[in-house]
């Protein structure tokens, strides 16, 4: 039992931070937003950063990371509202044309593809450009289809830096049929969850710091406003949230390979966690902010825009707590001290 | 207490209801934060005039029909059924209107109040400056008073902020220091000024949704006659604070508009019903009840201040209760759209055409503007309650 | 359209507050408490105030004072925790008694006998004495039953005024039965309901004065408690629910003779909101006082105890709410502007 | 990261699940807070030690097993799984034992560990004063250093209250003022004392549920050996501070505690699925997953500090997140009880023999005891966010 990140990964994360939070700046957003597109020029840099291969073998040019180390890579991308499509191509697309031994992913790791999802559970393909191919799931099949041959309509998001569009097309490369498919669908539905969490985990504890640095900043009835009661009590909610999600999710993913049941719940419930205290935190932001909290001025708009976005992803709310209570509530699962961990150890009275 | 209403409201009732089913425009006009929408919002305000619909509880002589405040909640209900359009003019009929009846000359009161009803004059409010949000006091902005050519003037100074309305409007109010060196509520007047007057400039402030519902206006040597001063000089605290507890009170947001989103949020929840949590339902049940309390307490209060009772500082808590109900009705319906909560009304596939994220949106400014609900609960504490200040 | 009180409701209000504040004092409940047993030998002065006989029609030697006005007499006896059976006795058997054309009503308004009521929403009967009589409603009876036929048991609440019995009787007065005994048992259960209601405004009213007088007077970091915002907010929060769950229990009380299923929904709701307002005052108000709160030395203890037994009284949160669900969520009952008052005016579309 | 327990520590499970299959009384113990129930919990503290297991995590040479972290949180879910009885000795072996290894002389250590974990001696806090509730530094009771016959005392004068379990325990431990004039933090040191001490009156205060769950302890003259002082002279607020710590921290309220409150939740749904409303059963759910996650986040603590991390201010998240949670988890459960839900342990009726009620009072002292949530969110806001000080 050890329930702690490794020195490397830490690194990588350290890394990451660094790289992001120095790269994608709010100024970058506010600049993208201007222009009207969400610019992905940016990608290649990303790709040397060994993102896009992040979740690839060694063997296939990769990192060959956990699912646990790009959790924390998406926290980062998630505080600094980074709008390149990281969690499609390399936290799903790029781990499963892996494991299906596909050329694809040691391209996506090298740069030369990115591979973007379409999934039963979301209605749109977000920022599809032209060279892009899509990995698209149904019930019964796995496709890989190239943009070249999609029919897209564009759809508009509240969020600036989402494109989403409708696909529509025939012309397809069928990777996996009945229930092989199935069962890719539902690992790609788990992952998409599990790091939605994770990106949501960020831009909690993004909007969380400049939502503190407004209140350190901004004086009124001649005081910070953060010597304010009220406020305070707005953001150390948020932050015990925060807090207390995190471990949801770090679980979620180190137990992602285990017992299948145990894992769509924990992943459920990371879900869960991570939406509600991005929600939370979204409305604690924008009441201490206050005015200036509700325009394009500040740069909260644009997280919390996303966790609205986000939250609606790979399943929302409803989505997962149904699940949890036909397991909890209705189900035979064992709950309880000593039930947690269950699938791994003794527990749950097998003694 | 009798909770029927007499024949006469019943014939009132009807009234409204039939003009309204003949004059409502088919489809939902365009928002009044654009330039498009606004003009066809000010359409529908004359149109409203028309029918000597424009401020129904106002006297007969400035375009009024004298209603007391059943008939008004009657009206507004009708309104609300009957899906017509925003009021643009709402800081003028709602606020400076009966602030003007209350402090107005009656030259004023002629001079403006027709012209409000009629939605000829749409008013801004300029209350905020960027130092004195929810502080209101912290003013700065200032009004000198200058004599030329045997006419007497304000010049005024500084600048306001989060202005609602005041990118298209024709007119704003708001408070200026005229008296100098004074302090916080002190030495303030309440004036009336032409947004196109020389030496005022509008920068148009893009909120959430993107388009420009406030702005911020910038006043460099504007002038503006002494008789555009509500009150005395120095009143002006007083004023705003009576205009302002018009704003809390009972017509800024009357209980027709929540039962109109409980409503909604009813249907959307049976839509949906079949893949939502099994919580959802009787969080829907929970913001009807809320939304059914909060018409109760307004029949409640205005029964009340039709027998001679007076609003007191509790009309805070009203400020409190239909800001969270309202917020709390969008974040459910968010949470019921999952995957289509980010659209926006240009997306063919948004729900209701994208009212509910519009709504999510607005409802999230009601626990910040007309004084955040922290500073109400204070209020709250301290004059209801008389716990002391800190 | 009035939604006033007349002037001899509220003066009848002011002459009943006056008497209960000067006669149900702390002290006295106190007394009370320590003593073991709610005397309830100050019986005969409730029926000289006019209490026992407030439903009952002057021809019968009573007030004859409507329903609204009993509500607010409710609420003057929750604001002083008084113990004596008024609701039942004065508030339900009363009048009910008086619509069957039974003696008893002008016996309970003259003080001879003091009926309470069983009622399968109630599993126990409350404060029954000797020489009292029993009301028992249940699906195809109404029976009227002296104390001296009824075997009880004891059963121990946490509020140590109330002084719980299981009955158990052979020997009865059938009063009503089939259908009619139905109709009696549901008003009874109607008037049971916004009644205690009323009883839950009046000890919300009284938690939160009480702590609010703390708070002026307890001191710590050498201010009053009352300076710091978070104890302004959590009184300003359970004010303003007791300011909107007011007018929701009169609307209640004055609809109570109309439409059957408006007037079910009306008590539903009045429940409800009572009972939310005065749980949130109680812990709001036990927080403000902290540790003195937990003990039998500050009078508060009183009066959540009693709340917390009121509201699984004539049907708890789950028996209204559930009622409400079918009218609201899956009944076909209009909603929306112009309908609130629907069974009483023009609205709902009949034009 | 790898969440599989190790062998090792099955094992380890194993061993505590089997002694406590065979140890564990039948029938729930009476409340601790009686006489008899004291006395019937100290057994059952002796019991414990005669297996070992009076405090795991302790050295061996003063009667633990010097167990870790991770064993430690598998002892307690253990402990709660099988119903074991609660730990009448907590404010010694959990706050007080803690403390003395930190900072008490070996000597100290060897006189009051041992005992402390076998039962024999129970300890009392006495944190609070009359006027030093949530303001800890307010602290008035007095130490004054006398010398007679060539023994070095402290007399004690003053008051504490609100001090758990000190109407039947052995030993009190609490912070004096050393320093005669000295303010707030300043001058105070940490003294143990013998609760039958000449000088010592103990008055027992009613809690909610008519037992005297705590006490004013009142001290006239009442004189203890100077080596009664753990740490320096003027160090008490620091040595407080750090014992607060470990009440606000992972060990007064392990998960497992939780985690049954929300399993027996989930039961009496089951039993009340019928009658409930409809969002009865997802807020059971959110309760669970709350449970879950207090268990995860110590879990993940506890790894960190094993680890060689160190828990700082962020502990008050937890103390906030527990209170909270248990509190909903007994408002809920209440509310399903409806009109039994007054019901006590003496009434025949009672569901679950009246623990759900016992456990709804119980729970509205969490958010107030150990630093109330309010000072608990400052201290976040502070400490953890650098938000100013008012």
């Amino acid at each position: 039992m050890d329930f702690t990140f490794t020195t490397d990964e830490l690194e990588l994360r350290d890394g990451a931070r660094e790289y992001l939070r120095g790269r994608c700046t709010p100024e970058t957003l506010r600049g993208l937003v201007e222009s009207g597109t969400a610019d992905l020029a940016g990608w290649p840099e990303l790709v040397e950063m060994g993102f896009a291969g992040f979740l690839v073998p060694d063997s296939a040019g990769g990192l060959g990371m956990s699912d646990t180390a790009f959790v924390l890579l998406a926290e980062e991308a998630g505080y600094v509202a980074m709008p390149e499509p990281l969690v499609d191509v390399a936290g799903i697309a790029a781990p499963l044309l892996a494991a299906l031994d596909s050329d694809a992913a040691a391209q996506i790791a090298a740069g030369a593809i990115r591979v973007l999802t379409s999934h039963p559970l979301n209605p749109y393909v977000n920022q599809l450009g032209t060279g892009d191919q899509v990995l698209r799931f149904s019930d019964d099949k796995v496709e890989l289809i190239a943009a070249a041959d999609i029919e897209t309509t564009t759809v508009d998001s509240i969020d600036p830096l989402r494109q989403l569009a409708h696909i529509e097309t025939a012309e397809t490369a069928i990777l996996a049929e009945g229930v092989e498919a199935g069962t890719l669908a539902a690992r790609a539905a788990l992952r998409g969850a599990l790091f939605t969490a994770g990106e949501l985990l960020g831009l909690t504890a993004a909007m969380i710091d400049m939502s503190r640095a407004y209140a350190v900043e901004r004086k009124q009835f001649g005081v910070a406003i953060g010597t304010f009661q009220a406020v305070k009590h707005h953001l150390a909610t948020a932050f015990t949230r925060l807090e207390f999600a995190r471990p949801v999710v770090y679980r979620a993913a180190a137990t992602l390979d285990g017992d299948e049941r145990r894992a769509r719940l924990a992943v459920a419930h990371a879900k869960i966690a991570a939406a509600d205290a991005a929600t939370g935190a979204a409305e604690a932001a924008i009441q201490v902010h206050g005015g200036i909290g509700y325009t394009f001025e500040a740069d909260l708009h644009l997280f919390m825009k996303r966790v609205w976005a986000l939250c609606g992803l790979w399943g929302d709310r409803h989505h997962h707590m149904r699940f949890v209570d036909s397991e909890i509530l209705h189900g035979h699962l064992q709950t309880g001290p000593a039930t947690t961990f269950a699938a791994n150890g003794l527990a749950s009275g097998q003694h | 207490m009798d909770l029927r209403y007499t024949d006469e409201q019943d014939q009132f009732r009807r009234e409204v209801r039939d003009w309204l089913a003949g004059h409502v425009p088919a489809e939902p006009l365009p928002s009044l934060d654009t330039p498009e929408g606004f003009e066809l919002h000010r359409d529908w305000e004359r149109t409203l005039e028309s029918g000597n619909w424009g401020m129904v509880t106002w006297p007969v002589e400035y375009g009024g029909r004298g209603c007391n405040l059943i008939e008004w909640l009657i009206f507004e209900e009708e309104y609300y059924r009957a899906g017509a359009p925003l009021r643009v003019s709402q800081n003028g009929i709602f606020l400076l209107g009966p602030t003007l009846m209350e402090f107005g000359t009656d030259a004023q009161k002629a001079r403006f109040l027709p012209p409000m009803a009629a939605g000829d004059e749409i008013w801004a409010q300029a209350w905020s400056e960027p130092n004195a949000g929810s502080d209101m006091a912290a003013i700065r902005s200032r009004a000198t008073r200058v004599t030329e050519n045997g006419e007497d003037f304000y010049v005024l100074e500084g600048q306001k902020t989060w202005s609602s309305r005041a990118v298209f409007a024709d007119w704003g109010f708001g408070i200026f220091r005229t008296e100098p060196d004074s302090k916080r509520h002190k030495g303030l007047s309440f004036i009336l000024f032409p947004l196109d007057a020389d030496g005022i400039t509008i920068r148009p402030i893009r909120q959430l949704d993107g388009d420009a519902g406030f702005a911020e206006i910038f006043f460099d040597d504007a002038r503006v006659p002494v008789a555009n001063r509500l009150g005395d000089e120095g009143q002006g605290w007083h004023i705003a604070m009576a205009t302002a507890g018009f704003e809390r009170g009972l017509m800024l947001r009357s209980p027709a508009r929540f039962q109109v989103t409980a409503r909604r949020l009813i249907e959307l929840y049976r839509q949906n019903a079949e893949r939502v949590s099994p919580a959802t339902g009787e969080r829907v049940i929970e913001c009807y009840l809320d939304a059914e309390a909060y018409c109760l307490n307004t029949y409640y209060t205005a029964s009340r201040l039709m027998a001679g009772g007076r609003i007191g500082s509790e009309a805070s808590c009203n400020k409190i209760f239909w800001s969270e109900l309202d917020r709390r009705m969008h974040r459910i319906a968010m949470s019921m759209l999952g995957a289509r909560a980010e659209l926006t009304e240009h997306a063919a596939d948004a729900v209701d055409a994208g009212r509910w994220l519009d709504g999510y949106l607005f409802s999230l400014a009601g626990p910040i503007y007309a004084g955040t609900n922290e500073i109400q609960r204070n209020i709250i504490a301290e004059r209801c309650l008389g716990l002391p200040r800190a």
